[in-house]
């Protein structure tokens, strides 16, 4: 996937003078998952910038940039350095267009490395979507495969507006994919279903696009036909997609690998449950990392749910409807 | 024990609390047209500073913060800009943004709880107020690489308090800003109080401009009552920066003659003494004196400039007031260029119940 | 309700030379709001001291000295103020003693107003309490009374781990109300149900408790018998209380002033549609802020819920019942 | 124009690469047993560094930050240090960490994935390994913030990297620690990169420590990988805070020979004949030929002690590699003292789960 990742910029840089990168080793070292590897060589220094080592530098220059016309991509090294840019993003990224009623806007993307599975030191592994899909006047989006985060990221750099870009670290290397490098952009706000059923609805993003797929084949072998969406776009959500589809199979089981409380499986079991309740023939289930904090390595494998966790979820389901 | 680095703070006033040149004047203290404009801006910010604070008292306008005895540190820098330069304010620099072109109708319906006032006609690149202390200083540098990047001629000034200068955000815009020679700078103003918490208590520095030290950029400090030595100091630092030259950063040291804020209250925490000594220097009354000394002011001229002021004053507020209150739907649009479409549902919730209200 | 925090403070400062207080303008100025007036003068400078002006530093610090012994309780000016903290409270301040297996630990109370309605500038009247809830390792709590300012604060200074503290600013000096310095804590981690009825639940928090009660009066007028709970703690919500409530009445209403996506209504909604869903005889009704940014001041209470929204909720939830 | 202010950085050296003595030694260094406890140190540090990589190679092992080339800094800030002063590390002081007392079978266990690491039996009150950059600067001024109020006689040390200092976390650290004089050491370990990003690229400051001048704070400069010269500036910096005159910054000029982490291939962006250099000037050689030169150590003695240090490392390793493996329901522990009860039934879900695939 990073190199889909690293297609996609090189496209739009090469369509598009104003894009600009910047952020921790972007440049010669092309970043610490490669996903900028070469960009410097082929768009100059200028172009593709190395910042000093400071987060809310990163997010507070690309609004300034972004300001005053650039199309900033500015990347986070790992998501747990999020906090530090938070401010910059909350109160001025997202809200540039709106406090001066349009006049001023920020196009800006900010990428960072989503998620556990790696054996990464502590704050490498976190998936806080939540923090910023609360946020409004941000557009968060978390692509599965090669294929879509391409897609999605031509998409994310193009819009006018600042979009959080979250790439499963646990895919950079894991999938391979050819994808064409056509400057195709994929639509943001549409999840894709990536698998039709009509027993239960499973809705899920990123890595654990891959578990839920795994598992809905082992659910299919004991008898239940499970329908795989990938919300895609975290934020805003595409509840239509979401309903239609709990609207023929009755149920719905939601995995993400974020805390569950507060995590943004609640959203979107509180949209069904308000828009859909009568569809629904079984409770609702989230299956989720814990509530506790993303633990070392030797334990993040219990903390992030799989294939066991999702059947088992979905079984639940199925036992438990009226 | 070897030296390796060594380094200087300098200061320097132009003007004299009395009105006296103290210094080598720049060319632009022998342009008359120039000198009244200066003056006539400070005046101009008072005269609305005094009825903004009105407006508050009377329950016609917000929170308000006051710009009174910061005149000449705004007047100054805004004189030193181009017009194509771009300005990161921070919430009280009337002055500067007066001369830029900012109206005080627009400034009032900022403060009179309404976005619409940010939607400057002129200088549409510049920054709208930012209240989260010291993050307009990385968007000045992030303008400034803007520029910088596609070769433009031109510089990003943003204004940090001494209180400003304890956030993280400010050492990371001068340290990166240094790091890539930005064409921006860095105006701190210096009144000696954040809220209320004095100087003191805000660091050890002896001086703000040393901050820059850190940085490895130029620091100075001036004398943030005297128009021309601020005027002087950023125009010279701008020139710097639109050479390639890099940043640069300038202290001005002045007093916050007001309470913090509309909502605040100084007699709390400050001594009367401190600002009626604070009173003695203050920016009007030296460069009036100044221009009566050279024979280019009077009585009369200043009793019509005040008059002039009081009716500009007097027609932004009649702007202000009779400016229609915005719809409820307002505070959907711009969020988005493209709305995505939940966002229109909830327009809708909160037109419908603003009718049922009766509107307001 | 402003008198009352600051009694707690008193208290616990008197009785536990542990606790010191920082902040910006809590010394001799006694908060902006006032909520530490007069401690400086009894206590110190050494136990109530102003911070230089940086909300990184105000948590860092209160990191470092808890970890060392005190017990600090922070202020952050405003709640639009705490994103400079959040790397310090979530990379830290809710870590420590997970970290260290108990070795060190961080029994802060970081204070700070939340909500609207007061007509302030932006960024002044933000309630993003989802940020912290989501937050694993963080007790969240905001009181909606005098009385349980006083008594939850005693409690939050008192737990062994961290607590955010979150003061409805429309309460400040909008409500009063004789409280005992007694120095009892009230419990966290347990809703309190303010007004019994057998029709709907409503949960709510902080400024919008006198909302909700308030249109339950209301409400009582057209024949319906509302519920209302004060949720107070806000994470970890006290879900038996909410279940239990649900279980009786079969209809559930969330009234909060944040933002609706992933905002803390959906965390209860998902509860309730995972744990309660056959008790429903409705669709679950939140009643939030919308979407978009809190506008400044003229467009406020727009935005923030009043009674009329709650009631009209509330009514829809009788009318779509099965 | 009137200078307010003037600083200047000093840069000290004590050992010079070929293990002369360049300066006047301070009183430690004519203790023998001290000498060969400091060299020694350095000594296991390097052994226990070569094997911690070669753990990570061959899988048993984590991302792990090598400390090769820093041992003198590391070793000089230990000794300079005494047991009830508190340190806030990153996570590459292994030497530091070692002198106070944390063992390799710890750092083995947190490098290995298990928290239990951090436990340290021993130093109790210091802080565990820091990963979010500068943070651990806040945690120090806030230790040091304790001691101040309680009035105990210790003090807190904070390293920090080249690339650290740039982060606001860092410059809010020693500015608070300036205006409240607090005990603490700030040890900026300036090993040239931060990562792929040297230093040239992180600031346009000429030194590191003359970033200590906007905090107000003393800085100086001393060479990282001269054992003495560390101890030295450290020292009589602790000393000074200790007697409640305040914060220092000290600057040690060293060079990381290795790559940024395991995860890293430091050859993408830095040339070999930069590393080559650095091998000349680095910190073991010169303290070994200084002990050689002064008759105190030999090729017998050398060898003595590094098969020494292989078997103390041997051992380590063996402990941890027999360190039994955390249970699934370890997440769960010590997040709360007091844990609320959804925890507890996550807990059973995740041991229950464990349990079901055969356990770990
Ligand atoms: C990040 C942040 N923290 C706190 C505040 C609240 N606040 C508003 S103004 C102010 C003091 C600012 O002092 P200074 O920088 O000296 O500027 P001055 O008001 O004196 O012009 C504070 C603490 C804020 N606006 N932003
Ligand atoms: C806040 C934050 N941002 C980014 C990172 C990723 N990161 C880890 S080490 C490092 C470079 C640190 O360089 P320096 O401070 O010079 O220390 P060194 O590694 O050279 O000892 C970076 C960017 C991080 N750990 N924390
Ligand atoms: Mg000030
Ligand atoms: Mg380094």
């Amino acid at each position: 996937m990073v190199e889909a990742i690293a297609m996609a910029h090189g496209w739009e840089m090469q369509h598009d003078e104003r894009v600009v990168v910047l952020g921790q080793d972007v440049g010669a070292n092309g970043g610490v998952f490669r996903a900028t590897l070469g960009l410097q060589q082929r768009f100059g220094g200028d172009r593709v910038q190395d910042t000093p080592l400071a987060e809310a530098a990163i997010a507070g220059m690309a609004v300034g940039m972004a300001a005053q016309g650039l199309r900033p991509v500015a990347e986070i090294q790992f998501m747990g350095f999020l906090y530090p840019a938070l401010d910059q993003i909350v109160n001025h990224m997202s809200r540039l267009r709106y406090r001066t009623r349009g006049r001023l806007s920020c196009p800006v993307v900010v990428r960072m490395p989503h998620g556990g599975g790696i054996h990464a030191p502590e704050h490498h592994s976190e998936s806080v979507e939540t923090m910023l899909c609360h946020v409004p006047g941000l557009r968060v989006v978390c692509p599965s495969s090669p294929a879509r985060a391409y897609g999605l990221l031509l998409a994310a750099i193009r819009d006018p507006d600042p979009v959080m870009f979250l790439e499963p670290a646990r895919l950079y290397r894991a999938v391979r994919q050819d994808v064409e490098d056509d400057g195709r952009a994929l639509p943001l706000d549409t999840a894709f279903t990536l698998r039709e059923g009509g027993d239960v609805t499973i809705v899920t993003w990123g890595a654990m696009t891959a578990e839920t797929l795994r598992a809905a084949d082992e659910l299919a072998g004991r008898g239940i036909d499970a329908e795989v969406i990938d919300l895609a776009t975290l934020s805003p959500i595409d509840t239509e997609t979401i309903l239609a589809s709990v609207g023929r199979t009755g149920r719905l089981v939601v995995v993400h690998e974020a805390a569950r409380n507060v995590g943004l499986g609640a959203e979107i079991a509180a949209l069904v449950a308000e828009h859909a309740l009568y569809d629904l023939l079984a409770p609702i289930r989230r299956v989720t990392g814990y509530d506790t904090v993303m633990p070392l390595y030797r334990l993040e494998m219990d903390y992030i749910p799989g294939v066991e966790r999702i059947v088992a979820a979905a079984e639940r389901t199925m036992a438990d409807s009226r | 024990m070897r030296t390796v680095a060594e380094f200087r703070v300098e200061y320097s006033q132009l003007l004299g609390p009395d009105g006296d040149a103290v210094g080598d004047l720049p060319p632009f203290a022998r342009d008359v047209e120039e000198l009244v404009r200066m003056y006539r801006m400070m005046t101009l910010a008072r005269s609305f500073d005094v009825k903004a604070v009105n407006l508050q008292r009377t329950g016609q306008l917000g929170t308000y913060a006051p710009c009174l005895g910061h005149e000449a540190t705004h007047v100054g820098v805004g004189a030193a800009m181009r017009a194509e330069d771009v300005l990161a304010p921070v919430y009280r620099e009337v002055g500067t943004q007066l001369w830029r072109g900012v109206t005080m109708r627009e400034i009032l319906v900022y403060w009179g709880g309404d976005e619409r006032g940010s939607d400057f006609a002129v200088p549409r690149g510049d920054f709208p107020w930012c209240i989260p202390i010291a993050t307009q200083t990385l968007h000045a540098a992030g303008a400034a690489m803007a520029f910088k990047i596609r070769r433009e001629r031109r510089c990003a000034v943003a204004y940090i308090g001494d209180g400003g200068t304890s956030e993280g955000d400010f050492y990371e815009a001068v340290n990166v800003a240094g790091a890539r020679a930005l064409p921006v700078v860095f105006v701190v103003v210096n009144n000696g109080w954040a809220i209320s918490v004095p100087l003191c208590a805000q660091t050890a520095a002896k001086t703000l401009a040393q901050k820059a030290i850190a940085a490895g950029i130029p620091g100075v400090q001036v004398d943030g009552n005297d128009v021309f030595a601020v005027r002087q100091a950023v125009s010279s630092a701008l020139e710097a920066a639109r050479d390639g030259r890099g940043p640069a950063l300038v202290e001005a040291i002045t007093y916050r003659l007001s309470d913090h804020t509309t909502a605040d209250d100084a007699g709390r925490y400050r001594q009367a003494a401190e600002v009626e000594r604070a009173w003695r220097i203050e920016p009007l009354l030296r460069t009036r004196r100044f221009l009566e000394k050279a024979g280019l002011w009077d009585e009369d001229r200043e009793r019509a400039l005040l008059a002039d002021c009081a009716r500009e004053v007097e027609q932004a507020v009649a702007a202000y007031l009779s400016f229609p209150k915005p719809e409820p739907g307002a505070m959907f649009d711009h969020l988005f260029e493209r709305a995505p479409a939940h966002l229109a549902a909830q327009r809708v919730m909160a037109t419908r119940r603003a009718d049922r209200a009766g509107g307001h």
